[in-house]
């Protein structure tokens, strides 16, 4: 790990269409305290996918589960490097990101249990972590699906700052998506609107190399080199390690402000792997056993903890306290989750409409909307 | 028959743009996006001087990309912004289908009703002149099975403004489905401003023999069919839904009770349609009352065709309508 | 009840496969496609070990293209090919209704008969285990609307097999619905080669009090429900459509000429739905035979929630239907 | 006009996927009697086109209707350059690639009058061109929707070839698109399919700057250089003046001969401008009259003519014969359209599936399919 930044950014040559030019500010290197919540926070989403297998197992949860254990750095970075209301939207594999975000594990774990307690009253599930509070705008189960949804935050914020507010476009949005989903068609239609329209978005792609069982080159063409599918729309592109926490704040952090400032969008390739299953039910025979323990070798936690002991006189124990720490919150979030009640029977009607619905199903007669909505 | 008496007397499209222009005045959060919408004036010059009145930050021309600027809408829409979205044609929707009902009907309910979804989606539905299988759908049966939105089809210029408006109002995704054919139609539209409230069906010719129930264009056929049938002493009630979603079954069963007999009238295909709908809650909720089963009347369950002759044959027409009453009162 | 009785008996997933390589070594043309069909065996497994069988020119891997590989095949099956397209789940086909609806279902119609288009689309329908709004779509009244298309259901892994040898071999594009749910259930299937015929319904359980219609998982539970009837001394015949397109309303009449009472079982939202378009027939054939209007059992009219609870309570089960039998018949 | 050849051909970097050099034969310009058989073609267009619009006007044509005057040279060059059973399949603006192709200019204009005699019994009109005896896989009417039949149908030729021929890949398709369609999702995933399969299939983009009433520029990002559309995916590239018929001819046989032997795909720039509006209703206020007339002093036309009155002593008599017997054969196409009977009604229930089908409305029983299917 190095101080210098942005280290792993390699811009694209100036957009021909905006003719601006990327400026980076070299962005320093936060004082150890954000480094310690940063590892506090990377503990907390591992230990928390490890419960979240666990409970998965004793069918405490159900339906499609993704675990994001290998990537954590990657969510950690990029949202410490913006503001707590840039609007953020996410695929499916989304509990790191809630729980960076700043989602209560309590939270996120009875959403999986299917609890009223849930982030969702238990309505969502896994793949659909939302928080109004925290300006997440959920996980989307449709591969592609949350980018035009992206593109549109974005636009939903310039046009507030600007047109109601009558300021500045002064928030930028991350949108996150994984390597799978640069074969949608959509993809490429929310990079282009965001292009025309000067939309600050920020396309952050987490190439773990993988969709389910498809490596990327099979499944993408000129996956060896991603930057020509952001070019194709005339949008700026930078490929960062997306396992170097330190590194990817201040390469997110240099991005967020240029989008921020100059409210034009930016794709960035975050090179990472996912050490486990796509889902819980995979047996990963597409890849080698070598391949994941090279890769679990170089670790985003590990890195992290050695940068802290080296450059921060950060002990061994002090780690290892944190841990413990993190896992009682996290054996907490599961025992609360546990007893969170289930969602009573009349949630099924509610949130259908904004105004009351139901309950039908055929041949009873609906309950008509009340009032004329 | 239309509802409101007066002075003034607009088109369809001019009472559509009134209706999004007074509610773009009231609420900055309110703006129109679609292909062709500002600078062209939109195809159908639906949105006709609003380019002018509200400049391109609200009335927005998108390429063609109905899924990606459908899905910008709803992201839009998650923040509180009211996306009025333009579909040239509701024929246009289908590559938009996942972000309008896996997105947009869904938003509220899969967020735990963090997240609402006040955006309307509308344009053209249903057979124009000759525009061939692709571009004829009537989306109303398709869509209408997807609970989570509500759907309107105006049947004049006066209810174009009216529920337009209240779909503009409403917090929850609208599918409003406008008919190319009656866009240059008028109709009496008051100065005042007013809203014409959902799930509440008109009674648009009061009759004792049959009710007719039907939803913006076949309506015409309908009343056309009744006033050929009063001289047969066939005396027809015929009614408009107004509202797919919400569906005033209220007033129709009512209705039905007094004629005992009934006849809906769908331009969409028969098969798992809203006309299979209202047959089957009619026949629910009418069932002591009916002398007859529930007739309907559709498109044929063909592709639609491009010939002249055929697409005639095809569609609803007050014939058509006339047979099924019929058939409807026969053993009246 | 399943048809065939005999030594065999493997899972449904197995027969699924069965059927698509015993047509894939009859006919080169036969292909499979879809995304982790190959290298991954199917995200089901369901075509397990095909890749090594046929290679990977006619085992195809696909990227999460939807749109993009459904109107690949589309145009492949315009020159004569016959694919076989599996969606990984009907949910995700939304994002390919244009090419599916628009292209496939009328493309023999647009082009005047020159160019059909023989394919399978094929899936997981309906709601697994807790997958939540966007991935438990029961696309059947959603897409049943349309015509141009075929629509087949198995029930069992028997029906599996024979209905999709038929789909696979028939000239025109067929919706191939399956279960999660079903593909571990095992039933007898012979050695030998078979096909089911589409536009037939298979009388699963004979009766004599009240006709339950049902199509592929339901019924299961109406089979179950009929047992449990059977004891209150509610005799019931269980039909299985076994197609919706085409639909045997026939054989349904016939039956509930027979028992006079009849209750259509259907996993889809309820709103312009396949039940509604079975209620509605059979309301309109059998008017005067009926003691008591046609219930239905639906999928409640809200998007799917996540909860357990709330998911069970949501889908049609075989209480459910034991009510909706015992309104159906209460003053028989 | 040159006779160097491929001129206008701006080739890609070889793509880095096939590693494949760009190596482009020197394709001689064909003798007179070839190039007066394009003149006619053109002239045929042009003539057909304007009696068209003079049907469209007296209401013998209904529906959309979308005249292809100014393009004539893209259709005739491009389909010129390729086999007469290689695929072809159209976006919307049609009628010319019909003609190009070898469909009898009385089918077309049948077509549109929505008679029996049209290519498509009437059913399918000017936007569905259909024509399986010239391999024409049809118009579309759906922006963008016939970029995966394309690939589909380059897919198909090349397992016919391969497969079920046992022999090698022999055939190459030629799919059309205007630049509207660059902004449809579906075209991004049909060239990462063609390019993941290393299928034969030419996307032509009919680059004529305007979609409807938007100019390239507002509706496509990177509109100044679209080849980066196709470098997305991998795919070379051309730009070519789609104005020069012989230079058009040139590039698309190196191309279409490329790609038969590479089994490639290939994406064509082929800049022009169409003279008449989007459709039959459009005002044309989004454009100068100064912009059409200047394009229109560029005419693909009068610019064959020219090379063949300086080049080969063609006479403007001759020309001016030829349009004669053009005109009398559109005449002539015309009075057999009109002539032709409407379909008759039971064609209403053909065609739906390849059984029996129909009559059935809803309440009355439909015929069920015959056999079982
Ligand atoms: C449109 C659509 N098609 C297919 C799926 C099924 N599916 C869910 S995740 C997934 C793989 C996506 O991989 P990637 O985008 O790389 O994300 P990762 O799982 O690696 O985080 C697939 C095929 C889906 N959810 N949506
Ligand atoms: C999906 C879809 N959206 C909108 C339309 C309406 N429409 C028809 S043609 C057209 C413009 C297309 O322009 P372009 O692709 O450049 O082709 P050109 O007309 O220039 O030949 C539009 C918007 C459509 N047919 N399909
Ligand atoms: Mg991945
Ligand atoms: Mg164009």
């Amino acid at each position: 790990m190095t101080n210098t930044s942005p280290k792993s950014v390699i811009p694209s040559e100036p957009s021909k269409k905006t003719g601006a030019k990327l400026n980076f500010s070299n962005v320093p290197i936060p004082e150890k305290g954000v480094l310690l919540g940063w590892l506090r926070q990377m503990l907390l989403i591992r230990e928390f996918e490890v419960r979240t297998m666990q409970a998965y197992q004793n069918r405490l949860i159900g339906g499609f589960c993704h675990i994001y254990i290998g990537q954590e750095a990657i969510a950690v970075g990029s949202i410490a490097a913006v503001n707590d209301d840039d609007p953020v939207v996410l695929a499916y594999r989304d509990h790191g990101h809630a729980l960076a975000r700043g989602m209560d594990p309590k939270n996120c774990m009875a959403e999986m249990f299917g609890r009223i307690g849930g982030c969702a009253k238990g309505k969502g599930g896994s793949m659909h972590m939302f928080d109004a509070e925290h300006y997440l705008y959920g996980g989307h189960g449709i591969v592609g699906a949350q980018t035009p949804l992206g593109t549109g935050l974005a636009f939903a914020t310039k046009y507030e700052d600007e047109i109601i507010n009558g300021g500045k476009s002064n928030h930028v949005t991350l949108c996150y998506l994984g390597d799978g989903a640069l074969n949608q068609g959509c993809f490429y239609e929310a990079m282009n609107l965001a292009s025309l329209q000067d939309l600050p978005v920020i396309f952050v792609l987490e190439n773990n190399r993988y969709s389910m069982g498809t490596s990327i080159e099979r499944g993408t063409s000129m996956a060896h080199d991603l930057r020509v599918k952001s070019e194709a729309h005339g949008i700026h592109h930078a490929i960062v390690d997306g396992k170097n926490v330190i590194n990817l704040y201040q390469d997110f952090k240099s991005i967020a402000d240029w989008c921020r400032e100059e409210s034009r969008p930016f794709f960035v390739e975050a090179q990472t792997y996912r050490y486990k299953g796509h889902s819980m039910s995979d047996p990963r025979k597409y890849r080698t056993k070598e391949e994941e323990s090279n890769e679990e070798h170089n670790d985003c936690i590990d890195s992290l903890c050695a940068y802290l002991r080296e450059e921060s006189d950060v002990t061994e124990d002090a780690v290892k306290q944190m841990l413990r720490q993190v896992k009682s919150q996290v054996k907490q979030a599961v025992e609360w989750a546990k007893n969170s009640p289930e969602p009573p029977i009349e949630e099924l009607y509610t949130d259908v409409y904004t105004d009351h619905w139901g309950p039908y199903t055929g041949t009873s007669k609906p309950e008509m909307l009340e009032g004329d909505a | 028959m239309s509802v409101a008496t007066g002075e003034r007397v607009i088109e369809f499209r001019d009472a559509l743009r009134e209706a999004m222009s007074e509610e773009m005045r009231n609420d900055t959060r309110v703006f129109l996006l679609g292909e062709e919408v500002a600078q062209y004036d939109g195809a159908y010059k639906v949105s006709k001087g609003m380019l002018d009145e509200f400049g391109e930050r609200r009335v927005i021309d998108t390429p063609i990309s109905e899924s990606g600027f459908s899905g910008m809408a709803i992201g839009a829409a998650m923040r509180g912004l009211r996306p009025i979205v333009e579909f040239m044609s509701w024929s246009f929707s289908l590559v938009a289908a996942d972000p309008i009902l896996n997105n947009a009907a869904k938003m509220l309910y899969m967020s735990g009703g963090q997240f609402g979804c006040p955006i309307v989606f509308r344009g053209n539905d249903g057979a124009g002149g000759q525009l061939a299988s692709t571009h004829s759908w009537s989306v109303e049966s398709l869509y209408a099975n997807v609970p989570g939105i509500k759907m309107a089809i105006p049947y004049d210029a006066y209810d174009a403004k009216g529920l337009l408006k209240t779909a503009i109002q409403d917090d929850n995704p609208v599918f409003f489905l406008e008919s190319e054919r009656l866009l240059s139609t008028t109709a009496h539209v008051p100065e005042e401003a007013y809203t014409i409230p959902f799930g509440k069906a008109l009674t648009r010719r009061v009759g004792t023999d049959c009710t007719i129930i039907s939803f913006g264009r076949p309506l015409h056929f309908c009343l056309e069919a009744a006033e050929e049938l009063a001289k047969e002493g066939i005396d027809c009630e015929v009614i408009d839904g107004r509202t797919i979603r919400p569906l005033d079954i209220d007033s129709m069963v009512t209705s039905v009770k007094k004629t005992s007999a009934c006849v809906v009238v769908d331009q969409s295909w028969s098969f798992a349609s809203v006309g299979s709908e209202i047959a089957s809650q009619i026949h629910a909720f009418c069932f002591d009352d009916l002398d007859n089963h529930v007739y309907r009347v559709h498109s044929d369950d063909v592709p639609t065709p491009y010939a002249y002759n055929l697409e005639q044959a095809y569609l609803p027409n007050s014939r058509k309508i006339c047979e099924a009453v019929r058939q409807a009162t026969y053993n009246a």
